[in-house]
């Protein structure tokens, strides 16, 4: 009975700060061993930086206590929204956790929609009754922002099983947190998602922390292997390079459509912000968060593009500076933006908005 | 007029709108090569094909979460539950997702969907077979919640779920599939959501009753009709939205209500009934409200505790002899 | 008689029942380390160890479960829900498990243990985590329902429900948790199980209110009181069993009753109360019995609409003018 | 985009018989060498006997419309209970599904309790409110009779968890069908007994189908498999064969009593009847019965005692005649035991027999 009183002791193991994920190797590869057009480059480096500033002004204006509700900042992860869009086709599906701006602008919601939807403006991407957990746009085929933990797994194999059933090239993508991967829903989709072969690519977003839980802290084994007994395809991507992300969600994106199987992605990733806005994030050390930093994609990619002479300093100060208007531009406009009518709290309940209610 | 089975007049609407609408798909366990639990579905794999008649894994909130991102994405699934019961493991995919992403969304989402499946006590099969769950999908807004019950209101309400653009709840009753009735041969044979219906005229009191109870209520009004009570019955068949409307005109003729319903009676369907009664027409009321309802205890097994736990008619008859004083 | 916060309050509860009985654990997401997401738990993890106050995965079916076997097996295990919106997830454990097995083992199985966090609206979150789930779990047979309005009754009734040798849901409100009140001094106080508490006497009307809605309601009873009218105010505190009596005795002596809910209508507590009342107390109303609730609709994220969607004092004057005719 | 067309004909796989489950290769040790005592041999014949002969009766019962609700017959699988029961302590914990009468009988509760319980009567191991589905006897550490599938997996957890807080050596097992494992709640429990080192034993009964639905129309890969992502110990059992049971669920015992962590088990297993007496079971073939048949435990252990001269015609029979009066005895006992009390109907939803109920 050698482990057994050791075992006792506790259930959790605590105390102990984790070393949460460690990070694969990025590609090597270049831009155009990628098939990333060079004239795209900067397009990708404006991706990420709006969305960095755009959080950054976000937190700012939360601070000043322009707007209420939770806010859960996408900072640090910005290498995969803007890789996975690009990998994607523009008509594919993408369905996120609460952490969702990111994922709004990398796909063409404007800042100003963004920013009105956190300050539950009318003009907000989801006509303010969705609020920075909740952000919505269906013309982007981007289907939110959903806050209850796992709950959107089974809604992307859904938005698969839809493309499917109508034979429409279109894939699913859904992404969710390293809390998440323990939730009963993810093992219910993973295997609706085998035996029907839907497609759509689970993407387990390892950012090391569940709230204020390191991963080791709540879940037993790798990630990436949870798909192992569905024998679903699946693979573990650096997600602090932009490269690396592109790379795999490319190959991952032409198998899920072309055998119409489904696919499952861990990405190794890092938030730099607490959890949310009033999480101090004691649980983790400084030195961690700085070897992260130290990837920063947005900082690699700007290093890839000196090293190779594909943009100056100026071309990107240029991008910078217009995105840095834009974004002041959007705090403006969402906060002089109109609040939803009155008569809004009783609309969008059902498709009839006459439909009649009980009092 | 064909005289039905409720389980074959649900199969009929099922049908008749698969037939109409190619983006209407059907899934649930045992739906498909077994033809339903209860032989509802029974033939339908044979004639539309294992793509849009789906057998599902023992999985109710994958499969109902699968069915809320499918009707987002443009079907129209309707979701099988064996019974209702099992429909609690995937709860949060009906109160969380299929009943506010529309409102979330900011309208922009649509889901055209139904979920239906037995509901309620369905004999000796224990506490955890046994539940009635209409008063807790009709308490949270987003959902429709119907409940027919007789073949050709499930016929032609079910028509009416399938065709809403929201999400229905379609509550059935396991212990009725094999109960018989007329069904009207007309081509699109439609019953419109929120418009109950007086089944039985009455002047003495009024009988609010759906679903089983609805025969229970029947039964009392039959034995009352000899004493020379005679009870007007009404069947909302749409719990919510809830006609109350023509409850309370019933109820400003008869003076008199009670509410028969085979739920709990802590915040059910007959509270909401009485309360709503009691408010919109105080003045007209001759006596209280009463209610009908089963015990506030779980579902026992033995034969003679379940007849106790379940409603009577003698239950009925004497409410109405206590509203109208004849007691 | 300290002053303490909700918060404070309901960790003194904790702390003194796992000091006094070494059977107790509590877990759920962040309690330990992180030491609450609401700061609840905190310095608990210091005081009882990694034994006894455990961080859970995000698997709430799952440490419900855990919970309720571990109840059945000589444990009083407390289950925290980050917010009760996340129990919906685990609820078969709760409804079909804690509440059902003692029933259907004859007896047999015992399950002391309380499962407790935040419900209902907390500002502006959006429809998801904004729900009132206290009618839902009191509809259903086998569990207690609690829900405190202030620190002290917090305090005195979560060691009444952690000591309780059932399953109890203990209600809390988060945006409540920085709100502070006198918590009495004594070694071991105790608020009964099922007892309501007249926080007010009056001789107009009476108010029900519980948890949050009981503050508007004490709004309202001040401004009323200017205008001459004095509402006798009850808060129900258990809302499973629902301490009636006091309310009927009351309504006998004022005639008239509003019941401000913080749930939707639909069959929630104030209809239960509406309707016990009219049929308990029939003859002693002059006026029917009002509601106050939060409109049929999930709760929406702009400031603006959320201040709409929330109950207001200015609701329940209007209410109160109703039912004594001064409007 | 080759499989394509072909994936989209249809979602599940239908019309095709499948072979269920493969019997891995039964064990070849004797009894002596798995410790299994001489003098233990023929109680285990009769424990598995038993169990036939009752349900058996049962389902005779049945049919003559003397009790109601539903009836699930472990016919065929009774070498699992009786195995199992023989490998664990009596007070190790037992949890089970709602085709539970054979793990209540091999549990030591009498046929008149368990006969009584499906008579809904009030000597029944539930007080006659239970039913078939629900039996219950804690005396003997059996906690049931759980009939919503899946959702006694937590509790499984939740009793090694009181087990292995109050440091008692006993360990918990909970038993559950091939259906069950696509539950979410298979996953989540996995996970936290894996994290908390919990001293359990989750069983899969792969009997080859869940109602109609064979094992490879509802699951994706192999069941054993489900525990690999968690680092779980696991294994699969022949459990057609009494022998390869009690060697395998003594070494998993051991080890999780010893160790302090949990254990997989795929019992491959065939049930001979229906679902439940309402089911006709026309989705497998008579070849597969008869193929499972020709296994059965009952008599493989018949035919080792013969082998061996352990036992004679004469001691079976014995053994037989007693146990089929003693089941006779129990449906006697059942037909002219009482009815539970009306006030019962009242009594054991909460401890405080007097508490208040709405009316
Ligand atoms: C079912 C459920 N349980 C709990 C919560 C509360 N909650 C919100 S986010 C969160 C942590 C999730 O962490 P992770 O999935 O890793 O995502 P990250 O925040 O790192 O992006 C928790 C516990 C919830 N929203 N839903
Ligand atoms: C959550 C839930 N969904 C559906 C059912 C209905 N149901 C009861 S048993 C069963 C099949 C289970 O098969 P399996 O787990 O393989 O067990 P076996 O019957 O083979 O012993 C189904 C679908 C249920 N009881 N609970
Ligand atoms: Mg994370
Ligand atoms: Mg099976």
């Amino acid at each position: 009975m050698s482990k057994k009183k050791d075992q006792v002791a506790g259930f959790t193991p605590t105390g102990v700060v984790y070393k949460t994920t460690d990070l694969p190797k990025a590609t090597r590869k270049s831009h155009k061993s990628l098939g990333i057009k060079e004239e795209d480059l900067l397009g990708l480096y404006e991706s990420m930086y709006k969305q960095r500033r755009f959080e950054e002004r976000a937190a700012q204006q939360y601070q000043k206590g322009k707007f209420g509700g939770f806010l859960h900042l996408y900072i640090g992860q910005e290498a995969l929204s803007t890789g996975v869009v690009h990998a994607l086709n523009q008509d594919d599906d993408i369905i996120t956790a609460y952490r969702c701006h990111g994922w709004a602008l990398a796909r063409g919601t404007s800042a100003n929609a963004c920013m009105s939807e956190l300050f539950g403006k009318v003009d907000g991407c989801s006509r303010g009754k969705g609020g920075s957990m909740h952000f919505f746009d269906l013309e982007n085929h981007f289907w939110g922002g959903h806050a209850i933990v796992g709950a959107h797994l089974p809604l992307a194999a859904g938005l698969a099983f839809a493309n499917k059933y109508n034979d429409n090239d279109r894939i699913a993508t859904c992404f969710f947190g390293d809390g998440a991967i323990d939730q009963g829903s993810v093992n219910e989709s993973f295997n609706l998602a085998a035996l029907w072969n839907l497609p759509v690519i689970f993407v387990v977003e390892n950012n090391g922390y569940s709230m204020g839980t390191a991963v080791n802290r709540h879940t037993a084994g790798e990630l990436v292997e949870r798909a192992a007994p569905y024998n679903m395809k699946r693979d573990v991507v650096n997600g602090m390079d932009l490269f690396s992300v592109i790379e795999k969600f490319s190959e991952a994106a032409e198998y899920v459509r072309n055998e119409q199987k489904p696919y499952f992605m861990e990405v190794r990733t890092y938030r730099y912000r607490g959890h949310s806005m009033s999480d101090p994030g004691n649980y983790r050390t400084k030195e961690e968060l700085e070897e992260f930093r130290a990837n920063d994609p947005i900082e690699r990619l700007k290093s890839y593009l000196f090293d190779k002479e594909l943009a100056t300093d100026d071309d990107l100060k240029e991008i910078e500076d217009r995105l840095e208007q834009e974004i002041l531009d959007a705090v403006d406009f969402a906060e002089n933006a109109e609040l939803p009518p009155a008569e809004d709290l009783y609309k969008h309940v059902y498709v009839e908005d006459d439909f009649p209610y009980h009092v | 007029m064909a005289e039905l089975q409720f389980r074959e007049a649900i199969r009929e609407a099922l049908n008749e709108e698969m037939r109409r609408d190619e983006s209407i798909v059907i899934m649930g366990e045992e739906v498909a090569e077994y033809n339903g639990a209860y032989k509802v579905t029974q033939g339908m794999l044979d004639e539309f094909g294992s793509k849009r008649v789906i057998d599902t894994p023992i999985s109710e909130l994958g499969f109902a979460g699968i069915g809320v991102g499918a009707a987002m994405n443009g079907l129209r699934p309707i979701i099988e539950f064996m019974t209702f019961n099992f429909a609690l493991v995937g709860i949060d995919q009906i109160l969380n997702n299929a009943a506010k992403l529309r409102y979330m969304s900011g309208g922009q989402i649509s889901i055209p969907m139904v979920f239906r499946g037995p509901n309620a006590g369905a004999g000796q099969l224990g506490a955890t077979h046994s539940v009635s769950y209409e008063s807790l999908y009709a308490h949270y807004p987003g959902l429709k919640v119907m409940y027919p019950s007789e073949p050709g209101d499930a016929k032609g309400m079910l028509k009416t779920a399938i065709r809403d653009n929201n999400p229905v709840i379609f509550l059935e009753s396991e212990q009725m599939y094999g109960m018989k009735g007329y069904v009207p041969d007309e081509e699109d044979y439609i019953i419109p959501m929120g418009k109950a219906k007086i089944k039985r005229e009455g002047t003495d009191v009024t009988l609010v009753a759906h679903g089983k109870a609805y025969h229970v209520a029947v039964q009392a009004a039959q034995q009352l009709a000899k004493d020379g009570i005679e009870c007007e019955i009404i069947d909302p068949r749409t719990i919510k939205p809830f006609d109350m409307e023509t409850v309370i005109e019933s109820v400003k003729k008869t003076n008199r209500c009670v509410v028969v319903d085979e739920s709990h009676p802590f915040g059910g369907i007959a509270s909401e009934v009485g309360f709503q009664i009691q408010r919109d027409a105080f003045d007209y009321l001759d006596a209280p409200v009463l209610r009908v309802c089963l015990p506030d205890v779980p579902a026992p097994f033995a034969k003679n505790l379940y007849d106790l736990w379940f409603l009577d008619k003698k239950q009925v008859i004497d409410a109405v002899n206590t509203v109208t004083y004849r007691n």
